[in-house]
């Protein structure tokens, strides 16, 4: 942390040396900014900026009391940590322009160089400062939904070497590939509109990989461990689904142009609210106890799985991919997760890995060349055949990959410099105390 | 001089305190616990799966007691816990050798009131 | 609930099967959207949209320990519940145009058939689809509202059931008459900006009339039980006076015809400063401790008291109509609940039917021409004699007989076939361990 | 209380009785909105509205138990102090034209009169009355900042008459120096983008002037005293940071005339990152413990030192601003304070003092012309010598005298008259049951 | 008749309950105490000042039995709890004089199972 | 050896405490209670109206030392929670029959310290 933290400082000094590496430019094309459109994509970006601080608290009511803070920290450090590389490199790899035969962007807005009052070709009608700072907010949570999945051991210096590096060889190539300027996923046809690919499947896979490196919680026995704080779990819910209308809609990047923005707000919230009552139902029926996690979790899932489809499918397909996700991530939970014993501690996998992955399915399934001109294949259940199944079958398969193997590879790399978890005793005093030194409520009412 | 010790169910701690007053004893210790006993838990259910609980929420009560009220606190305790269901709980009565006002000092019998 | 969530299924295969139905029109009529009012009204919707959960911590923080994810699920599942039912049929009820000689909405929006990109009579410049979301989020609020009163002792699956019968039959209704076009309550003069009789007296009434119905709580004894979480309290009413502004001026409906969005976002906060001082100083007058419970119910009976008349009169006005909601509804919660000894548990009738009334009568002396033109009778108080205040006196009548009577009967009929009240025992054990086999909060330090 | 409420009713009533004094014209200039500009501006004061809340939660999680909810109110009533304040004459104040040789602004807004839908000077393409509403949320949260200084000892209803005449006496003319029309601070050519010195030095100045009269906590003794519910502090500074982005970036008011709000958004939010991660390399160095606290406080004093330079600075230049303040205020509060041996509870000196005060000054180290052509002399580090440097001192100086004296005047006077503590006992006790009448939480679970 | 009380570990809690579920011991009442011993304990920091924390999470049960099940309960509790690191608790034997079942007001050593 | 048992004030634990360990005692058991007794409760109000609360927050401390630091811990804690106005607590004092350290298994005086 220490060196990384040289290495930073240093990087700011070489720019403040360079002249204009990093100054933003303000004569921008001012005629071609819409007012409107830049409102709506200042709202759109603040939202999905809170969606960070949302997830720490849905993740953070969900773990055990001696965990919560070193849970909320690991979300919310993302935004340090990932605004910063972004700012330097990041938004250059993932949006400049092709290099290295389409793997990964060019360096021309490194510092954020030349990014500014300006419209970009990624959208004409707001500055590219704008833009590039919504896909910063991208970029934040993406990381962070891992987390869910190995927290209550992970060792906090480890894991920000690891966000670290997920973001920039995972993230980074992804959002290259579907979304930036000649992507060759997004040439080959994958419909991904607001990142069920490149955010969901991406981070939950990673997260399924993790686990499976660094191994169970010592104390788990295939029973859950129960949430400490489940009122902090449902505003974390609220804050993720206000969070997402600027997720999904703003990934229209304007009202000006289309109304997909439009169409997407109406879409995600239809099919949240089908998921959460379907997961309630499912809960009905499995035992009749409808939950307040139950029903968070099924707007969730709700929300991951249409955030691919939101700008290609009609309000009824909304509700048909809403219905269908609960029950399928419900089982992958209770029962594929048991019967596997792999101890995903917050269901990162379970949720956003399983509901991602039939989101992006999904597309394929109900997407409408009526809604969105950009389909070019009708879905199969609209008559188009298997085609566009097939490509969003091919670019879950490719995000699965990348992502499972940097995964991979780069824990199994960092385990060969030092520990990936916090020791025993660290875990069974809990990770707040151990590991950051401040508990996070005051249990005798002398203190 | 004896401690009088009783758990009962949440919901009872209020008839209790008003029984106990009503018998003239006014000054006690009280807190929460769980306990578990012959009363059936409950189930919490977790995205699916579903875990038995046993230990429930009570209320502790104690109370130190000159020998000449032992009864009393028992009886009023009785009659403000009592349901006649499973899960009502219990008193235990233990010896006190020594008791200290802290305000005063004062010790012994005096003290305990 | 299983039966529901079958019959949810079967339209939903339905409307997937009957080609078009619901699929939203993107070819907009682009030339009349302004993107500033579109960027607006997303804003207020998301707004709106947060207002539920803030409701679910500001009654989920006042009730008692063991039935806070019960109190706060009652509110967070409408979101869902509403949004299926809206966009089935309710929008369509609401703001089709009329049928049955004004009663009602017709059918032509069902399954939000049509409703996308383009505008619509109620709202030239921004797209349809949004004015429907927006519409959206007033119905759930509603019915999540009325929850205040018979929390802690009612039966889930029985207030799902109740809250599809009243949302269609009472709010559908009532938004129809007072803001549906031709509605029969706007079209006799009545003025309501913001939902004061459809949103406040509608639900206030409704839990009045649902606690004379199902009865106190077994504990209750005319002395209140405290709230376990007070910070969760003022977190929700902060969410919900921030939320207001887009309730409130967002019904506006833009920013490029009138300017009624900013006189209504000044009178809003006016108010519910006003009337947050206010009742602060009355706690004073009665045993000097202002509370924090205090100033959140004095800043919320502020909001409610202001809501249909925040773009009608002027600042001076608003302050007026602040100051005396607070003590009005001080004085029916502390004497008038205690002394007729009905138990409205969070006081849902005595916030905002009190204030709902206060403030539409309030309308009646206070509104002004000069002000917003749509007045055509200036109020009391400005010299316009008492022809509004009549109209408004009738609104209210006619929102407390439909919403008392449908109240009443809906669950009367429902007593016939099933418990309207958990068990006594599942009462005292909390209904968050009894009927949803969860709890809020961990207590023991193993969990 | 008593008195002031009486105060304030009677001034109502005159208003009522005078004619037109405090009627919102809604004639406005149309033609001159710009509805982005205006959705734009509408969200940025929602936002900062909600920073208060936000810091409510951020104290209050940081006090012990039996003092949250007085921290709490004393953040959360200055909503209804202010406004109310703000409405009738302190807008007027801060930005009526120049009175008295340029102390003060005028009185022709006195009680919003003539605030309403047209634009004014200070914002050409939105209503006046957004942009004093605008102004108002800073109004709010100003004495807010302040009260971090002083709780857990402050008798309330001296804390209400204080907060009422500080933001009188301090804070309407500094705004009126700096940002007023002619206000002679910002004639001088100082620069501050959104309000480091007006907000942040002139409140953390206060709070320590505050607490060297008023003295330490009774069991203050050097060590401090921790919070009770760590996750409302992450809570409260995700809010605030969400806030900020309305404070800074609104601060351009506008999208159509400047690419600024962009410029200061992406500013804004690289600076607290840089600062997060700056304030938990600074704790890994100390002592291995980076805390969500450390996080929390680090971004937050980042975000206030990047406030005075937001909109005249580079990228490069925020993340350098974020960096350094972070160890600064570190240094502050874990070394000058101790020495120094007051009780500032929670740091609004060292946190918002020292920040904005490093803020004030990097303006006038890293300001650019290139970003900003209001900035007339480059900044020391690039080339433009002391000029700017030598003018920021100056409004520092000047910021810290007029709070400074002000608010020792005021207590002092206070004092004479009546306690500004509350009773040994009380203090013992804690404020909220001593003072309010109130528990935050139930802790047995009978209740 | 005694009261055992112990205090061990939170994380040893779910096994000393187990341990005695296994020698048919089900009742008891349980709470969350703070306890300082030999146990080092940690350091806390907030914004920079170092304070050093030794009173620690530990789970307190309270278990009433009659004599014949006290060595059974003491042999539990150890083997449920004992990690043979330092803090890991103690137990104290204290004699109970009468108890009472409130449910049925039966009294004396029936009333403790 | 005896189970020392004192209901305190909150504000005066940390004093207890630091007397407790000027006399070498180290080892306690603290918790969280209620209580009420001669001191008068306080007013809570709520939207208009207003109760009595007498439940008053206390720390409760359990030390068991042997015979010959009873008088030394009662000093200690009185030195500590001494304020001289009514509300001050109590201390009780039981007698142990038996005391077991469970990371060693050792019993008797021995375990207790
Ligand atoms: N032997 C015991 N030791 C300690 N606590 C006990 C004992 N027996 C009962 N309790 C307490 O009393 C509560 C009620 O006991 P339970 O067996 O459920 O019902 P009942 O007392 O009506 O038979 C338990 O939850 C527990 O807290
Ligand atoms: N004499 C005592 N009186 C009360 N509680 C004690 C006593 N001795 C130990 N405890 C409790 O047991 C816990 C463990 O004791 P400690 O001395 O840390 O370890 P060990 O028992 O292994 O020597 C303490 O935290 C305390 O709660
Ligand atoms: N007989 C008793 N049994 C249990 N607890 C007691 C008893 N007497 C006092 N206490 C505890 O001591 C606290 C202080 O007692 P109180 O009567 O208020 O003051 P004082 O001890 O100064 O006379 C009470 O709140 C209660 O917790």
């Amino acid at each position: 942390m220490k060196r990384k933290f040289l290495a930073l400082c240093s990087l700011v000094v070489a720019e403040l040396l360079i002249p204009g590496l990093a100054s933003a430019s303000t004569a921008g094309d001012a005629a071609a900014i819409n007012t409107g459109d830049t409102a709506f994509m200042f709202v759109a970006t603040g939202l999905v900026f809170l969606m960070t601080p949302g997830l720490a608290l849905f993740y953070g009511g969900m773990v055990r009391k001696k965990n919560v803070l070193n849970t909320m920290l690991c979300s919310f450090v993302l935004i340090g940590l990932v605004t910063i590389q972004w700012v330097l490199f990041g938004y250059s790899l993932a949006f400049g322009a092709d290099a290295f035969g389409g793997l990964i962007g060019g360096l021309e807005y490194l510092g954020f160089s030349g990014v500014g009052g300006a419209p970009c070709a990624y959208a004409a009608t707001i500055p590219q400062g704008l833009f590039a700072m919504y896909q910063l907010m991208f970029a934040i949570i993406t990381p962070a939904i891992i987390t869910g999945a190995f927290v209550e051991r992970f060792r906090f210096p480890v894991y920000m070497a690891f966000a670290l590096i997920w973001t920039t060889l995972v993230y980074d190539p992804l959002a290259h590939w579907v979304w930036g300027a000649g992507g060759w996923l997004m040439e080959m046809g994958a419909l991904d509109f607001a990142g069920g690919t490149v955010v969901h499947v991406s981070s939950g896979v990673a997260g399924l990989v993790a686990v499976l490196v660094i191994g169970k919680r010592k104390d788990y026995k295939l029973i859950p461990m129960f949430p400490h704080n489940t009122p902090f779990i449902m505003l974390g819910a609220a804050m993720l689904w206000f969070g997402w209308f600027g997720f999904n809609a703003g990934s229209a990047l304007g009202l000006s142009t289309s109304s997909l923005a439009v169409i997407a707000f109406i879409t995600t919230n239809v099919s949240a609210a089908a998921a959460m009552l379907s997961w309630l139902a499912v809960e009905w029926i499995h035992n009749k106890k409808p939950t307040l996690l139950g029903a968070s979790t099924g707007a969730i899932v709700g929300l991951v799985a249409i955030t691919p489809a939101a700008g290609f499918v009609s309000v009824a397909s909304a509700i048909a991919i809403g219905l269908i996700t609960a029950p399928l991530c419900y089982f992958g939970i209770s029962f594929l997760k048991v019967r596997l014993g792999y101890d995903d501690s917050l269901d990162a996998f379970g949720c956003h890995g399983i509901g991602g992955i039939w989101g992006a399915m999904a597309t394929g399934l109900f997407c409408d060349p009526a809604i969105n001109s950009a389909v070019k294949h009708s879905g199969l259940f609209l008559g188009g055949g298997l085609h566009q199944l097939g490509v969003q079958l091919l670019s879950v398969v490719v995000t699965l990959a990348l992502s499972g193997v940097v995964t991979f590879g780069a824990l199994k790399l960092i385990a060969r410099v030092t520990a990936l978890r916090v020791s025993a005793n660290d875990e069974i005093m809990g990770l707040d105390i151990s590991v950051h030194g401040e508990d996070a409520y005051r249990d005798l009412v002398t203190e | 001089m004896k401690m009088v010790i009783a758990v009962v169910r949440p919901e009872a701690a209020d008839a209790v305190r008003q029984a106990l007053l009503a018998v003239d004893i006014h000054k006690m210790t009280v807190s929460n616990v769980k306990g578990c006993g012959e009363q059936p838990g409950y189930v919490e259910s977790h995205r699916g799966i579903v875990v038995e609980v046993n230990l429930l929420s009570k209320v502790r009560f104690e109370i130190a007691v000159n020998e000449s009220f032992v009864k009393k606190a028992v009886d009023a305790i009785i009659q403000g816990a009592r349901t006649n269901n499973i899960g009502d709980g219990k008193i235990f009565v233990l010896p006190i050798e020594q008791c200290y006002r802290i305000r005063t000092g004062e010790s012994g019998n005096d003290a305990i009131g």
